[in-house]
This record gives structure tokens, C-alpha cells and sequence, in this order.
């Protein structure tokens, strides 16, 4: 199982972002290699979110520079970055309320899909091809996620694990080239973390996705990343492989507390 | 006991996708659909014809076209009246100013130009939302049934500002009888709610309902807003447009613009409050509940208190009994009858344990 | 000029009835979260009671109609009837409706709508009356003779009605416990109600405050239309006024309501003649439109938080 | 634990939300006075639904306790309003934090005061206090709890909570989303609460290791039942609750690299 | 025998207190004829209301309910609401039920040879136009002092106010004045710019062409302009009690026109309260609007009503109930002389009427009232209309509907 880590994909360099007074991100560079799996941790409210949101073009920094895959990017919007393999899930899960695990999971394959809405309307042809290929690939991401029992339950119900469970699916569905993912794992018991783990190593494992994780569960950062960046009010304190973090003394202070 | 689907398995994805996945439902549903299309037209009168049945069909279709807009894609409207004004007029005088203009091209082009002035009133919605947007779209409101009064050009400068439709004529054949007029309205309406059906269960509705439940979230997974939330205008106005056509051959004969007033746009939107927000068959249950309501509480209410009081009491207690019943809906199911009638569904597969 | 000016005055003026109006709506959107489309509905009840009263009351208890004692008590019992109605609409339709979707209560009032409308026209006859405030509806002459310029002293006693409310309004919202907790529970009902904050009390005292804002803005535009069921109509002049000035402001209220006032007349004036007239319908949401492309939650009103 | 002194009780409940769904099947639990309770269990286990039902937020999303009771002192709580249920001293910190977003942190926080009359003075003191445990707050207490962070909006419901100076607090999952260093405090001020204010938790939590080191009690819930309960200390030596719970096996720690491809876990019930 | 007569009435909404006048006022006539006479010539009259909340789909839904009632179906159909004359203007042809429109509806319907079943009458829109322009130059001493005159138009801002628009500008030309016309948006409560707009340009009168709210706000903010009451003349649909009394001391002096006056001490209205509210059968809840404008005016639906239903039994067979051909026969061959309104007690009430075949209107005749602070009082004897001009603008207007449509005109020389 050797992953072959490749160059850089994501390069930000000298990225500050304010928010009025308040500042989210101040000078931090910061880049991810193709298929790795990268973390960022860092106490609550140091930016990492932050750090999520001007990867995809949700917030526009300031200052510095973002390169994709070699290129300058210019102010990008977030259905940009999606139509450049960019995917993602939310810390505050960000499921479509209304819609059934199902139809959530398909709204990952939106841009894939290429009738339009007058094709949609009559659905013959090409439409209903098109829908039933999608489908076929959704229903793998569920089988790999195991969530086969719920597809027609509505989103809204479910426990909040599975909810996070689904967001994955959703992305997956998108077929990512990198992903995103904030807190996958917060409020779930250590066999469901152990899931999710298995989850997002397989995808890394056997589509070599690119990972973007956070997460404040040391146990898994350390376990599953290859390279983990700190940050601490905004600033980079740390970065480096995880046994180097986990004994970076100034990572220790602000964030771990003590070595684990 | 005879509502399970036990013994039905769904052999590919396809059946899956179906529209009634469950054979009992769909076969009631060709049942429904042979005793609507069929035997109502057969063995009805001319009053359940003319003054409930097809007003019906046209206030569903209004509000599907609504539901469309604020059940899917969560973009609340206050407007669909003006909409259907639009549809009757645009629908006019494509007849009157085109020689031979077949009448179902014209249906198509009122829609057309309903949705294009739908699309111009929702280009706010990009940048405004919620309850601001409610009461920004009463701008269009007010402004299309204005502007219709005022340039006697759209009523083809009749003095009173009413228009007569012209006769339905199709293929040679004239629409005239209430029966025949039914039947039109009707195989016209179930086209459209199969296209509405179909366009909410596939992508396009999908990308309807992303941006409704979480619009920064449907971007982020590559979602156009703006195409999106155009596009529903659009379609959304496209049938109120079609319904207010049909208002006007199928069922008034003769419009006038104050008739799309803002209670006529409140009355639409109770339907798919009532019917349910998000439900295509919900919006035929709520057109037929507050169409039927009134008539049901006129017949109902004189009966229970004779002439002992006052007409204007009579009236005002109607008000009353509308205005509570709204509220009791909401209450009970705030996701409408057809919610209601999912969940008698769900309990009746169940049956006899309770859950 | 001078007629500029007083078209000016003039629209200012109007612009300020308007915001007694929009008060109401604001009042309990900030407190609830409710758009509550039935405003309109209760400036009627609210008047019509009044007038009821004060019809009724010389009879029923043998003072002279019209005296002082007549006006007051028939006010009392009009505020009275308008607590009634907002404990009956939190217990009968707010409560069950807690926490749910925003539409949903939106609908909820304009079942109220009717409900309001019915009672009121049941109990007090659908005849039209007239109010007389004791303040008449004229220019002042002083201005009129030296300038030319009509500001009618009414006009001037509701602005001085409308200014004194908003004041007293907006006080109360920024700085006590209660304005906290309506703030509070318009973001979120089911947090509210988490931390015990009593939602049921608070409806209950939001919604007779707004009765009262509703009384005041019946009698003021009963005064001057006539106590009839077209009252519920202002409800149309004040929603324009609610989004330029944003939901969620009293002082929004009232300087959406000048600026609306103001324009709506000098557009009435000055453009109305080349499109033939009667804008004012339609003028005023259109500018709320173009304002709101610039500042989508309105000119004072809270930002939409969008986060993820 | 029947015999202690019910402080809390709830008997044997079942809720249905939305008519149709049912999800506690029979549910009973005792919390005795001054302990700390936890309530363990897997995803839509139930224990959410378990707290609402106590203080009774469950009719706000439309479920309802259909069979069952829950007694506080003794007294029946199921008809009380939330509020009331405040003002006796029983509060739940919901899960997925519920700050109010347009109001700042600190009115966040004075908000959580509501239902008691205090001066200016206690109400500034109070603050401190909540201040103190979380020092985060106060340097964006003007800041609009909307646009904090997801772990300052956690702190933000807790310190809110602490406001009302409960007796007794329902803490739904209390760490998510926090960093563990904060973890470690929130529960430090869990047990100090405990200890010196005499404050009693239920808590339900999904970081079981920690809950469990802090907990005297456990009740583990499934499907909707109560599948094992016991001591605390007694849970934790336990082996099914150790490898499913905890992710220790017999060998100790596995590394979440490691644990792949095998096992689905067997379960007490259903 | 009855006779069955539909009303489709509006009680509720903002419109509600002209209704529950009108209808009021036309339901006790009936119960007068039925309590008095024992109905028209032994037929009693049975009646059915239907709220429409003036409301076209409710209207039309009405129509066809009420169309069937009765042992011989709705006898006659008068919607009190031009929206929802015009939605049911070509089902009354199919269905043959009379339509009668007093003073409202589709103007040129007054046509008879091309709406052989719709009958605008006593006067329409044109006619009172017209009259209250012959009003006007009576005030100057003479049609020619219009000349130069400025004439202000407040019309309320729907096809209803914009129906004055084409006569106004007629007779502008044929008098020589100039007409302002200044729309109020609906409803009308708030007319600052419209009143400032007068007073910049001041006109000699205003022509009040309101209709609810707009009404009184109009009164009040001549006021407040300090526009002469006695020159704000209200059309028919603006000049009731309803208007006046919320305006308050401000209406006083405000002028109005009518093709029927306010009042109770007509003979007929003394009747209704002797024989039907002595007996306790009223249907006004509020007995001091008897004699109202809005009153009088039911009254006068209820006599057209129960006089053509004589008229047609006389051709058709005393003692039975009329179908609505027959019932056509009796509108078509109406006529109110002087003697006739005389037995009726209702001398001065309203005009004399004489509908034929070819002029279904009448006589285009009203009266003006004037405000005196607490009850209208009568100014004027009946004010003629310009006929030919009127005339001559209503059958261009039907000839070409009946173009548009392709009806052939009745030929009324063979009709008898
Ligand atoms: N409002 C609701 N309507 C319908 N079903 C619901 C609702 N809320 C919860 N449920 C269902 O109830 C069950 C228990 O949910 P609950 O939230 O109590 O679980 P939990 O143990 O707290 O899970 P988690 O650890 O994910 O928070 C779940 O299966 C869920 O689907
Ligand atoms: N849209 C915004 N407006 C204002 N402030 C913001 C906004 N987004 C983030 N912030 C602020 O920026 C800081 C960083 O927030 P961010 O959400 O990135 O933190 P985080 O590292 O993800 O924390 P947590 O682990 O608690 O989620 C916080 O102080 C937050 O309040
Ligand atoms: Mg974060
Ligand atoms: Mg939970």
C-alpha cells in the first residue's frame, strides 16, 4: 500500500484575513501535497475554519497568495473550487435539512451532470440515463459509507454521527480531487472515530485524495496524518510530521496541554 | 392490511426512481386520474364544472408554479398574482395581435413572457433574502397590476379596462361546453404537474432545494446560485403565467387586472401552506381546500343558524372559521395536508401496530 | 421651492403615520422572529373597538358622550380588549407553534388576519365611523400666511406621538432584561425556552405592547380616514417602511418612514405626471428594492449571519 | 442505585417524535443528588432525546413522552414548562450549541441570568465568574456570537447555562468540537461545580473516556433502551465497554491507522 | 308560487358597509312587498344571498350556484360589483337570466340591440359624467361659462376611475374647460401629493371619482388644503353617508351626486319601517341607516326588481313565477312613470325610468346632495345628462363589440 506522495497542490503563502477587528488568519503559509493527508489543529477559534474557507473560496483574504496546482489563483468563488475537485464538509453540519440522505448525496454529483432542466422536465432519454448512471455511483459511496439502511430517510432526523456520516458521502460523491474536511469526527464514541478513520484512509488509500483534515481528537491526528500544521490566534506556531508537533514545546503550551 | 408493500421488490434503480414506488399507490393514482379525466366530465353538472372544478385545477397549477418558488427553492413570494396577470394578458394579445395564432402556442408564449418578467423581478433575490425578499416581491405586485391599468395598450384600450378572452379553438375544435373546457384544463394541468414531478426528483430540483436549505453550502459544492435561483423564477412564473391564461379562456372569460390583486397572491399562497410547502400533491390539496372552504362554510353556516342572525353575521363567522381553520391546520401539521396524508400512509402500512 | 419644501414636509409627515404602523411589525418580528402580517388587521380591531366604546359607553354607564371620561375609559378598555387579544393569540397560535419554520408562523398570522378582521366586524357592525381626536386637521396659520407653506397641526401631534414611542421603544429593546430576552428569543425559540427564558410572558407582554403601538396608530389614522375596515390597508404603506428601515430596528422604523414618505410624494409630484399618475401603490417598494441591493438587511436592520 | 434517594428519576419513558417515530422504547435512569451521571451511548442512541424529555424541549420539535414520568425531588416535572423547570434549578445546555447569533457573547451570557433577580453588582460577578472559567469569552464578548468560532460558541452555551446558577445541569455532549485542552477544563469545572457548589450532572457524552473518568455513575443506552449501567469505575474496567467504548483492547491502544477492515461489534441488544 | 331572486352580496371586507347598506335596503323592500302585499299579485318573493366579498372568482362561483335555485331558477342577477359583471356577462346570454347593473358595470351595455340581456340602469358612468358637468355650468349661470374653466379630475386609479376619462375629455372639448386628472393610487388612504398637487393648480372643481377609503381621506385633505367643500363634487359611488361621516366636520358643504337621495321620510321608506321593522323582520342591524344613501339605494334595486317581476306577469300570467326570459321581457318593457312612482311612494326618490328595447339605461338623470355636517340634503332636481353625446358614445362603443365579437344586432322595430 505505498501512497506515493506527490508535489505541492495547495500553496498559500503570507495569507492574512481580518474581520473587521477581529484577526482570523495573520501571514501564514501553508501548503498540501498531492494525496497526503494533512491536519490542522489548533485551540478553538484559532483559524482553522478560517483556513478551510480561503482554500474553497468562501472567504477572501486580504493578503497573500494561493496557488492551485501551480497557478496563481485569483479570487475564486466557491462553486469554482468545486468545479476544480475541490470538496468539502462543514463544522456545523451543512446538509440540505429537507432532502433525504439520498437526494444529499446526489446534489454531490450535480457537476457531473450535464442535461438541463427542460431534458430534467421530461425526463426520457438522456435524463433518466444520466440520473440512473449517477445513481449507480452514488450507491457505491453509501455502500462504502454503510449507511445503506437510511437512503430515504429525510436528513433532519437522523443522529448527528450519521449526519456527519452523510456530509463524507456527499463529497465523496463529488469524486474530489482534494478534500476537505472540518471536525469529521466531533460527537462520536471511539468505534464510529475508528470508522470514520477507515473511511478516509481508504478514500486516500484507493483514490488518492488529497485530505485536509481538523480535528481535536489527538489520537487520530497523529495517527492518521503525514503532516500536521498548528496554528494558535491566527498565527502558525507548528509544522512539521506529527511526532514532531506532538513535541514541539510551544504546540505543547498553546494546544496539547500535555504530551500524549 | 392491504397497503404493504411486502412481495414488491425494486429490481433496478430506475423502479427505484419511480414516481409511486408502491403498486397500490399507483394504481389508485391511475384510478384517480381515469375518474378525473373520465368520469367527472361525464357525470358532473355544470356548477361543480365550471365553478369548482376547474377553478381547482387552475389555483393548483398556480400554486405548484408558487410552490415551485418558495416550497423548492425557498425563495418566499408574495407576487404570484401579478404573475398570473401577466400569463391572462400576455396570453390575450398574442390571439388578438397574431392572426391564427393557435391557442396552445399562445399558452406557451404567456408563459414565456411571464417567466421572463419573473426572471426580472427575481434578480434581487441574489442579494436578498427571507422576509425582505416577501415584501420586495410585493414591487412586482403592485407594479405589473398597475402598469397593466395604465397602458390601456395591454388591454387593447378597452375603456373599462377588461379584456374578453377569445374563443378556445384547437385543431378545429372549439372549447366551449363547460365539459369540454374541464377536460382541456385538465389534461393541460396533469401535463404540467408531470414536468413539475419530474423536474423536482431530478437534478434541477435537487440544486432547488440545496439552495433553499443551506445556499452557502450549495455553493460550495458547485451550485450557481444565480442560475439557480433564476431558473426557479422563471419556471415558478412560467406556470402562474400558464394558470392565469387559463383563468382567463377556461374559466372567467373576461379579466381585469385589479383582479390579480394581492389577496388573489395570499389566497395562493395559503395553498401551499395548507397543501403543503415542497409537495406537488400538495398543491392540489390546498387549491382544493381553500377554494372549497368558503363554499363549504357558505352552504354550511346559514344551515347551522338559520336566518336568527344577521347576514353580515353570517359573512363575519365565515371569516372566522376561515381565518381559525388556517391556524388549526398549522398547527396540526405545519408541513401541510399532504404531510398529513403521508403520515395516515405511514400509519396504515403499520397497521395494526401502532408503530 | 416653496412647494418643494412643503411637498417635502408633507411626505415627512406622512412618512412618520407610516412608521407609527410599521412600529407594531418590527416590535414583534424583534421579539419573536414573527412577521406578523395581522398588524394591520389589529390597527382596525384596536380602532374599532375604541369607537365601539365610545359609542357604547354613554349609554351603558349614563355619562355624556363625548366628555373626557368617555374618551379615557373607552381608551382603557380598548387597550384592555388589545391585552386580551395578545394573550389569546400566544396561548391559541403562538404556542403551538414554537420553534417552528418562519413561514409557518408568518401564515399563522394571516389566519390571524381574518380572525381579527371577522371579530371585529361582528361584535362592532361593519359601519364606518368617525373619530374626532380634538386636534383638527389644518394648517397651521401662522406658517401658512408668512410662508405659503400648509403643515397641518395634526400631522405634527402624530409625528410628536410616533417620535415620543420610538424613543420609549428603543430604550427599552437596548437595555433591559426583557429587551435582551426578546432579542434572544427572536434568534432562537428553542434556546430561549432552554435557559428559561418564558416565552409564553414575553409573547404575551410583546404582543400587548404592540396592541397598544396599534391602538395609538388606529386612532391616528381613524382620526384621520375614518374608523373602517380600509385601516387595515396602512399595513401595505408600512411594509416598505419595515424593509428600508430593516426588521429589526425601532429607530429603522421611523427613519425608513421618512425617507419613504418623502420620496414617495416628490415621486408622486415631479414624476408622477409623465407615467400618468398613481405610483405611490408601487414607488415605495420599488425604492425599498433598489435600497436593499445595496444593504440587503435594510438600513439598520441585522445582518444575515451566514457562517459554515 | 433504586434505593438512593431519587433526586432526579425518570420512569420507564417512551417518546414518539412526530407521531410515528418512536425512539426511547422504555427508558429509566436515576441521577442521585450532587453526583455526576453520565449518559453513554452510540449515535441517535438516544441520548439527546433522553435530556429533552427532562426538560422538557421536546415538545418544540414535536415529540412527546407518551408512557413514563420524570420526578424531580420527588415532585413530577413532565407538565412543567422549560422555564419553570429553570427557576427550579434544572437547565439543559443543548447539543450543536444554540448561541443566540445576533446577540453578543456577553449578552449571550446575561441572557442565561434571565429567570433570576439579581443586582447589577451579583449579575457582574456572576459574569466574572464564567469569565474566569473561560477566559476565551472575554476577550470576544463584544464579538457577535454568530461569527465565533464553533468552540467559542460551545464555551458560550455552557458559560450561558452557568448563568442561571442551576442545581442541576443536562449537558449534552459538552466537549464536541472543543480542543482537548479545553475538554479537560470544561470537566475540571464539571467536578468543581460538583464538588463545591453541590451541582448535579447528567451528561451525555460521546468522549467516553473522559466522561467515564469523571462520571460516579453510567448508564449506557441503545436503540433507545438502557442496555448496562453501573459505577463508573465499574464501566471502565469493563471489556465490552473498554474495547467498544473506550478502543481499548486487550493489547491496549490500537492506532486508528491500524484498526481496519473487520469486526462489526456486537450489541447488547436488538 | 315564488319567485326566486339570487343575491350575491358583499358583508365583509372593506367594502362592507355599502353592502350591508345596500343589500339591506333591498331585502327589506322585498319583505315589504311580501309582508304588505303578500308578495306581487300572491307570488312570493324568496331570496338566497351569497357572499362574494367582491371577489370576481367568488362572483362567478355565485352565479352559477344561485342559477339553478328557486322553482323556475335565479330570476335576475345583479352583481353590485363591475368585475364581476363583466366575468359573467356572456354566461347570462347562454343561461338567459337578466343582468341588471344600477349604476355600475359595462357602460355601453346600455345598447340593447347588442346586450339584448344586460341592463345598466337608471344611468351610467357616461351619463352622470355628463350631469355633473351640466351641474357645474348651472352653478356658473350657463353652460358657456365653462368656458376657460379648470376642471380637477381625483379618479381613483383602476379601470373603474379611468371609465371617466373619455367623456371628461369629450365634453373638455365640446365646453371648453380643461380637465386635471390626478389618479390616487388604491386605496387611496394618503392624498397629500394629490391634494398639493390641486392646490397648485386651482382648478375651479374637483370631480370626486373615489370609491371606499379614498373617499372620506379626499374630503379631509380638501380641507386641510383648504379647497371649498361646495366645489368637490362626489360621483355616486362617493357620496354616501359612508364618506362623509368619517371625514367629520370637514365634509360639511361637500357636494354629491345620486340617482337616488338620501332620506326616510319617503313614503316607501316609512312603509318598509311600519310593516317590516314593526314587525321586527328588518335586516338592518343598525336601524338609524334606514334612509341612508347606500339604504335608499337597495330600495331602489328592490323596486326595479319587484316592478319588472309585475311587468313580466302581465304578459306572462298573474300569479306565477317568471323564468328569466320572462323576467327579460318585464326589465325590457320597464317603465316608472311619475304616476307609477307616485303609487310606489317613491315621488323624487328616484328618477322616473322608461327602458325599451334598444335603450337600456333610462333616463341618465340624478340629483345632487349636499352635506349639511349631519345628513345629505338634496340641492338639485333630477340634472339631465348631455343625451346625445352620451348616446352617441355608447352605441360606437357597442358597435364595435358587437364587431369584435360578431353579434348582429337586435333589429328593436320587430320586437314587441
Ligand atoms: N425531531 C426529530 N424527529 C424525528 N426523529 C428524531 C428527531 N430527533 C431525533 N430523532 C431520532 O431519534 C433518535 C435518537 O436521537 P438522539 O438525538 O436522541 O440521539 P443521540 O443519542 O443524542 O445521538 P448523537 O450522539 O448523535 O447526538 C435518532 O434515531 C433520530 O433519528
Ligand atoms: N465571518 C466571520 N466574521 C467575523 N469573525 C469571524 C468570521 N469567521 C471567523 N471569525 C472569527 O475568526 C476566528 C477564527 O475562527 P475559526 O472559525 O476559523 O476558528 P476555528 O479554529 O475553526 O475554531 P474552532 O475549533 O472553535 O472551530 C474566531 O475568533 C472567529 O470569531
Ligand atoms: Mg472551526
Ligand atoms: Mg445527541
Amino acid at each position: 500500500m505505498a501512497r506515493k506522495i506527490g508535489d505541492v497542490i495547495v500553496d498559500l503563502q503570507n495569507i492574512s484575513l481580518r474581520f473587521g477587528g477581529v484577526k482570523a488568519l495573520t501571514d501564514i503559509s501553508f501548503n498540501v501535497r498531492e494525496h497526503e493527508v494533512r491536519s490542522i489543529i489548533g485551540p478553538n477559534g484559532a483559524g482553522k475554519s478560517s483556513m478551510l474557507n480561503v482554500i474553497n473560496g468562501v472567504y477572501h483574504p486580504q493578503e497573500g497568495q494561493i496557488f492551485f496546482k501551480g497557478a496563481l489563483r485569483k479570487k475564486m468563488e466557491p462553486h469554482e473550487a468545486a468545479e476544480q475537485g475541490i470538496a468539502r464538509t462543514f463544522q456545523n453540519i451543512a446538509l440540505f435539512k429537507g432532502m433525504t440522505v439520498l437526494d444529499n448525496i446526489m446534489t454531490g454529483r450535480n457537476l457531473k451532470m450535464k442535461c438541463n432542466f427542460l431534458q430534467h422536465a421530461l425526463y426520457w432519454g438522456a435524463a433518466q440515463r444520466e440520473e440512473i448512471a449517477h445513481r449507480i455511483k452514488v450507491e457505491e459511496v453509501i455502500e462504502f459509507l454503510e449507511i445503506q439502511d437510511i437512503r430515504k430517510t429525510p436528513v433532519g432526523r437522523l443522529p448527528y454521527g450519521l449526519q456527519k456520516r452523510v456530509e463524507l458521502a456527499r463529497a465523496l460523491a463529488a469524486e474530489p480531487h482534494i478534500l476537505l474536511l472540518d471536525e469529521p469526527m466531533a460527537g462520536m464514541n471511539v468505534e464510529e472515530k475508528q470508522d470514520m478513520c477507515r473511511f478516509i484512509l481508504d478514500v486516500n488509500d484507493h483514490y488518492g485524495t488529497t485530505i485536509v483534515l481538523i480535528e481535536h481528537d489527538m489520537g487520530v491526528v497523529m495517527d492518521i496524518s503525514d503532516r500536521v500544521v498548528v496554528l494558535d490566534y491566527g498565527k502558525k506556531i507548528g509544522d512539521g510530521e506529527p511526532d514532531e508537533v506532538k513535541n514541539n514545546p510551544e504546540v505543547i503550551k498553546a494546544y496539547l496541554g500535555t504530551s500524549h | 392490511m392491504f397497503y404493504r408493500e411486502a412481495g414488491q421488490f425494486k429490481a433496478s434503480y430506475a423502479e427505484d426512481a419511480r414516481i409511486f414506488p408502491i403498486r397500490q399507490d399507483r394504481i389508485g393514482f391511475w384510478v384517480l386520474m381515469l375518474v378525473l379525466g373520465v368520469a367527472v366530465p361525464l357525470f358532473s353538472n355544470e356548477y361543480w364544472l365550471k365553478a369548482i372544478l376547474i377553478p381547482v385545477l387552475i389555483f393548483s397549477l398556480a400554486a405548484l408554479g408558487l410552490n415551485i418558488l418558495t416550497g423548492y427553492a425557498g425563495q418566499l413570494s408574495l407576487g404570484s398574482a401579478a404573475f398570473m396577470a401577466v400569463g391572462a394578458f400576455a396570453a390575450y394579445n398574442f390571439m388578438l395581435r397574431i392572426d391564427g395564432m393557435p391557442f396552445l402556442l399562445a399558452l406557451v408564449l404567456a408563459g414565456l413572457t411571464s417567466a421572463g418578467v419573473g426572471i426580472l423581478f427575481g434578480l434581487p433575490s441574489l442579494r436578498i433574502k427571507g422576509f425582505y425578499l416577501a415584501v420586495a416581491t410585493l414591487a412586482a405586485q403592485f407594479f405589473i397590476v398597475w402598469a397593466l391599468v395604465k397602458f390601456p395598450w395591454f388591454s387593447n384600450n378597452s375603456s373599462s379596462g377588461v379584456v374578453t378572452a377569445q374563443a378556445v379553438t384547437i385543431l378545429g375544435y372549439t372549447f366551449e361546453s363547460p365539459e369540454a373546457k374541464y377536460v382541456l384544463t385538465f389534461l393541460i394541468v396533469a401535463f404540467m404537474a408531470l414536468l413539475a414531478k419530474n423536474m423536482v426528483r431530478s437534478s434541477t430540483g435537487r440544486a432547488w432545494m440545496a439552495v433553499r436549505d443551506m445556499d452557502v453550502a450549495a455553493q460550495v459544492i458547485g451550485f450557481r446560485l444565480m442560475r439557480t435561483k433564476l431558473l426557479a423564477f422563471a419556471v415558478s412564473s412560467f406556470y402562474c403565467g400558464v394558470a392565469g391564461a387559463l383563468y382567463a379562456y377556461t374559466y372567467i372569460g373576461t379579466v381585469e387586472p385589479e383582479g390579480f390583486n394581492l389577496d388573489l397572491s395570499f389566497k395562493i399562497l395559503f395553498m401551499i401552506i395548507i397543501g403543503g410547502v415542497g409537495s406537488i400533491m400538495g398543491s392540489f390539496l390546498g387549491a382544493a381546500f381553500i377554494v372549497l372552504l368558503p363554499i363549504l362554510l357558505d352552504n354550511v353556516v346559514p344551515a347551522l343558524f338559520g336566518d336568527a342572525l344577521g347576514a353580515g353575521f353570517v359573512s363575519n363567522f365565515q371569516l372566522i372559521i376561515f381565518g381559525g381553520l388556517i391556524i388549526f391546520f398549522l398547527i396540526v401539521e405545519p408541513h401541510g395536508l399532504a404531510r398529513l396524508w403521508q403520515i395516515a400512509k405511514e400509519k396504515l402500512r403499520l397497521w395494526p401496530f401502532p408503530h | 421651492m416653496q412647494f418643494f419644501i412643503e411637498v417635502l414636509i408633507g411626505g415627512l409627515l406622512s412618512g412618520v403615520m407610516y412608521a407609527l404602523v410599521a412600529l407594531g411589525f418590527v416590535l414583534i418580528y424583534k421579539a419573536s422572529g414573527v412577521f406578523n402580517f395581522a398588524q394591520g388587521a389589529m390597527v382596525f380591531f384596536a380602532a374599532l373597538t375604541f369607537v365601539g366604546f365610545q359609542e357604547v359607553l354613554p349609554g351603558w354607564l349614563g355619562l355624556e358622550a363625548g366628555s373626557n371620561t368617555v374618551f379615557w375609559l373607552a381608551f382603557l378598555l380598548a387597550f384592555i380588549a388589545m391585552i386580551v387579544l395578545g394573550v389569546a393569540t400566544e396561548r391559541i397560535v403562538l404556542r403551538p407553534l414554537v420553534n417552528q419554520p418562519h413561514i409557518t408562523l408568518f401564515m399563522a398570522t394571516i389566519g390571524l388576519t381574518y380572525l381579527v378582521e371577522g371579530v371585529a366586524q361582528m361584535v362592532w357592525g361593519a359601519n364606518v365611523r368617525g373619530l374626532d381626536l380634538g386636534i383638527v386637521d389644518e394648517p397651521i396659520a401662522w406658517l401658512m400666511d408668512n410662508y405659503e407653506i400648509g403643515v397641518s397641526k395634526f400631522d405634527l401631534f402624530a409625528a410628536g406621538v410616533a417620535a415620543s414611542l420610538v424613543a420609549l421603544l428603543a430604550l427599552l429593546f437596548q437595555y433591559t432584561k426583557v429587551g435582551r430576552a426578546l432579542r434572544a428569543v427572536a434568534d432562537d425559540h428553542q434556546a430561549a425556552l432552554s435557559i428559561g427564558i418564558p416565552l409564553q410572558t414575553i409573547w404575551r407582554v410583546v404582543w400587548a405592547v404592540a396592541g397598544f403601538v396599534a391602538l395609538v396608530a388606529g386612532m391616528i389614522w381613524g382620526a384621520r380616514n375614518g374608523v373602517q375596515f380600509a385601516l387595515t390597508f396602512t399595513a401595505l404603506k408600512a411594509l416598505p417602511v419595515l424593509i428600508l428601515g430593516g426588521f429589526t430596528s425601532v429607530p429603522g422604523a421611523i427613519i425608513g418612514g421618512l425617507i419613504i414618505g418623502a420620496s414617495e410624494k416628490l415621486a408622486e409630484v415631479y414624476v408622477g405626471p409623465y407615467v400618468g399618475g398613481g405610483i405611490e401603490g408601487w414607488f415605495p417598494y420599488m425604492l425599498a428594492l433598489a435600497f436593499l441591493l445595496v444593504r440587503p438587511e435594510g438600513l439598520f436592520g441585522e445582518k444575515h449571519i451566514d457562517r459554515v | 442505585m433504586a434505593d438512593a434517594m431519587s433526586y432526579l428519576s425518570i420512569n420507564n419513558i417512551e417518546v414518539i417524535y412526530d407521531h410515528v417515530i418512536l425512539v426511547l422504547k422504555g427508558v429509566s435512569l436515576q441521577v442521585p443528588q450532587g453526583k455526576i451521571v453520565a449518559l453513554l451511548g452510540a449515535n441517535g442512541a438516544g441520548k439527546s432525546t433522553t435530556l429533552k424529555s427532562i426538560s422538557n424541549l421536546l415538545r418544540a420539535e414535536r415529540g412527546d413522552v407518551t408512557k413514563g414520568s420524570v420526578e424531580f425531588k420527588g415532585n413530577r416535572i413532565d407538565q412543567l414548562t422549560p422555564a419553570d423547570l429553570v427557576r427550579r434549578g434544572v437547565i439543559q445546555v443543548m447539543e450543536g450549541r444554540h448561541c443566540f447569533g445576533h446577540l453578543s457573547i456577553e449578552e449571550n451570557l446575561l441572557t442565561g441570568a434571565y429567570t433570576r433577580s439579581q443586582s447589577r453588582a451579583e449579575l457582574k460577578e456572576s459574569l466574572e465568574k464564567v469569565y474566569a472559567y473561560f477566559p476565551r469569552l472575554k476577550t470576544r464578548r463584544t464579538s457577535q456570537a454568530g461569527y465565533t468560532s464553533g468552540g467559542e460558541q460551545q464555551m458560550c452555551a455552557i458559560g450561558r447555562a452557568l448563568m442561571a446558577k442551576p442545581e442541576m445541569i443536562l449537558l449534552d455532549e459538552p466537549s464536541m468540537g472543543l480542543a482537548p485542552q479545553i475538554v479537560e477544563e470544561i470537566f475540571e469545572i464539571v467536578k468543581d461545580l460538583n464538588s463545591k457548589e453541590n451541582v448535579s450532572f447528567l451528561l451525555a457524552e460521546q468522549n467516553t473516556m473522559v466522561a467515564l473518568r469523571y462520571a460516579d455513575f453510567g448508564y449506557i443506552l441503545e436503540n433507545g433502551r438502557v442496555v448496562m449501567e453501573g459505577e463508573a469505575a465499574d464501566l471502565r474496567t469493563n471489556e465490552d465497554v473498554k474495547e467498544f467504548y473506550l478502543g481499548l483492547s486487550s493489547e491496549g491502544r490500537k492506532s486508528f491507522r491500524e484498526v481496519k477492515h473487520y469486526r462489526r461489534r456486537k450489541r447488547w441488544l436488538s | 308560487d315564488e319567485q326566486f331572486i339570487g343575491l350575491p352580496s358583499y358583508r365583509v371586507g372593506p367594502y362592507a358597509s355599502g353592502g350591508s347598506g345596500l343589500f339591506g335596503g333591498w331585502i327589506d323592500y322585498m319583505q315589504l312587498v311580501n309582508e304588505r302585499d303578500g308578495g306581487v299579485n300572491g307570488v312570493k318573493l324568496t331570496w338566497e344571498e351569497c357572499e362574494t366579498e367582491y371577489n370576481n372568482a367568488r362572483g362567478v362561483e355565485c352565479y352559477e350556484r344561485l342559477k339553478k335555485k328557486g322553482s323556475t331558477g335565479n330570476s335576475v342577477f345583479q352583481p353590485v360589483s363591475t368585475g364581476i359583471t363583466y366575468s359573467v356577462l356572456d354566461k347570462v346570454a347562454q343561461d338567459k337570466i337578466p343582468m341588471v347593473t344600477i349604476g355600475y358595470g359595462r357602460t355601453d351595455a346600455a345598447d340593447g340591440r347588442v346586450f339584448p340581456w344586460v341592463f345598466p340602469m337608471i344611468t351610467t358612468y357616461w351619463s352622470q359624467a355628463s350631469a355633473i358637468v351640466n351641474y357645474m355650468g348651472q352653478k356658473e349661470g350657463g353652460m358657456d361659462k365653462l368656458k376657460g374653466k379648470k376642471i380637477g379630475l381625483l379618479y381613483h386609479d383602476s379601470a373603474y376611475g379611468k371609465e371617466s376619462h373619455a367623456i371628461m375629455d369629450k365634453l373638455a372639448a365640446k365646453h371648453g374647460f380643461e380637465v386635471i386628472k390626478i389618479a390616487v393610487a388604491h386605496p387611496g388612504n394618503e392624498q397629500q401629493s394629490q391634494w398639493l398637487q390641486i392646490r397648485q393648480a386651482k382648478p375651479d372643481y374637483v370631480v370626486l371619482w373615489g370609491w371606499g377609503v379614498m373617499n372620506p381621506t379626499a374630503i379631509k385633505a380638501a380641507a386641510k388644503t383648504g379647497f371649498p367643500r361646495e366645489k368637490l363634487i362626489g360621483v355616486w359611488w362617493s357620496g354616501a353617508e359612508e364618506d362623509t361621516i368619517p371625514a367629520g366636520p370637514a365634509a360639511k358643504g361637500f357636494v354629491a351626486a345620486g340617482f337616488n337621495v338620501a332620506g326616510a321620510n319617503y313614503p316607501v321608506v316609512a312603509d318598509i319601517k311600519k310593516h317590516v321593522y314593526g314587525k321586527n323582520k328588518g335586516n338592518m342591524e343598525d336601524k338609524a341607516r334606514v334612509g341612508s344613501v347606500y339604504y335608499n339605494r337597495g330600495v331602489v334595486h328592490g323596486i326595479i326588481t319587484v316592478e319588472a317581476i309585475r311587468k313580466a306577469q302581465e304578459k306572462y300570467g298573474k300569479g306565477k313565477a317568471l323564468t328569466g326570459e320572462q323576467m327579460r321581457w318585464g326589465f325590457e318593457n320597464l317603465n316608472l312613470d311619475d304616476a307609477r312612482l307616485k303609487a310606489l311612494g317613491a315621488t323624487g326618490f328616484m328618477p322616473p325610468l322608461k327602458i325599451t328595447c334598444a335603450d337600456h339605461e333610462g333616463p341618465g338623470k340624478v340629483k345632487f346632495q349636499q352635506w349639511d355636517g349631519s345628513q345629505w340634503k338634496v340641492i338639485t332636481d333630477w340634472v339631465e345628462s348631455d343625451r346625445p353625446l352620451v348616446r352617441g358614445m355608447i352605441e360606437e362603443s357597442a358597435a364595435a363589440y358587437a364587431k369584435e365579437k360578431g353579434i348582429k344586432p337586435r333589429d328593436c322595430s320587430k320586437e314587441s
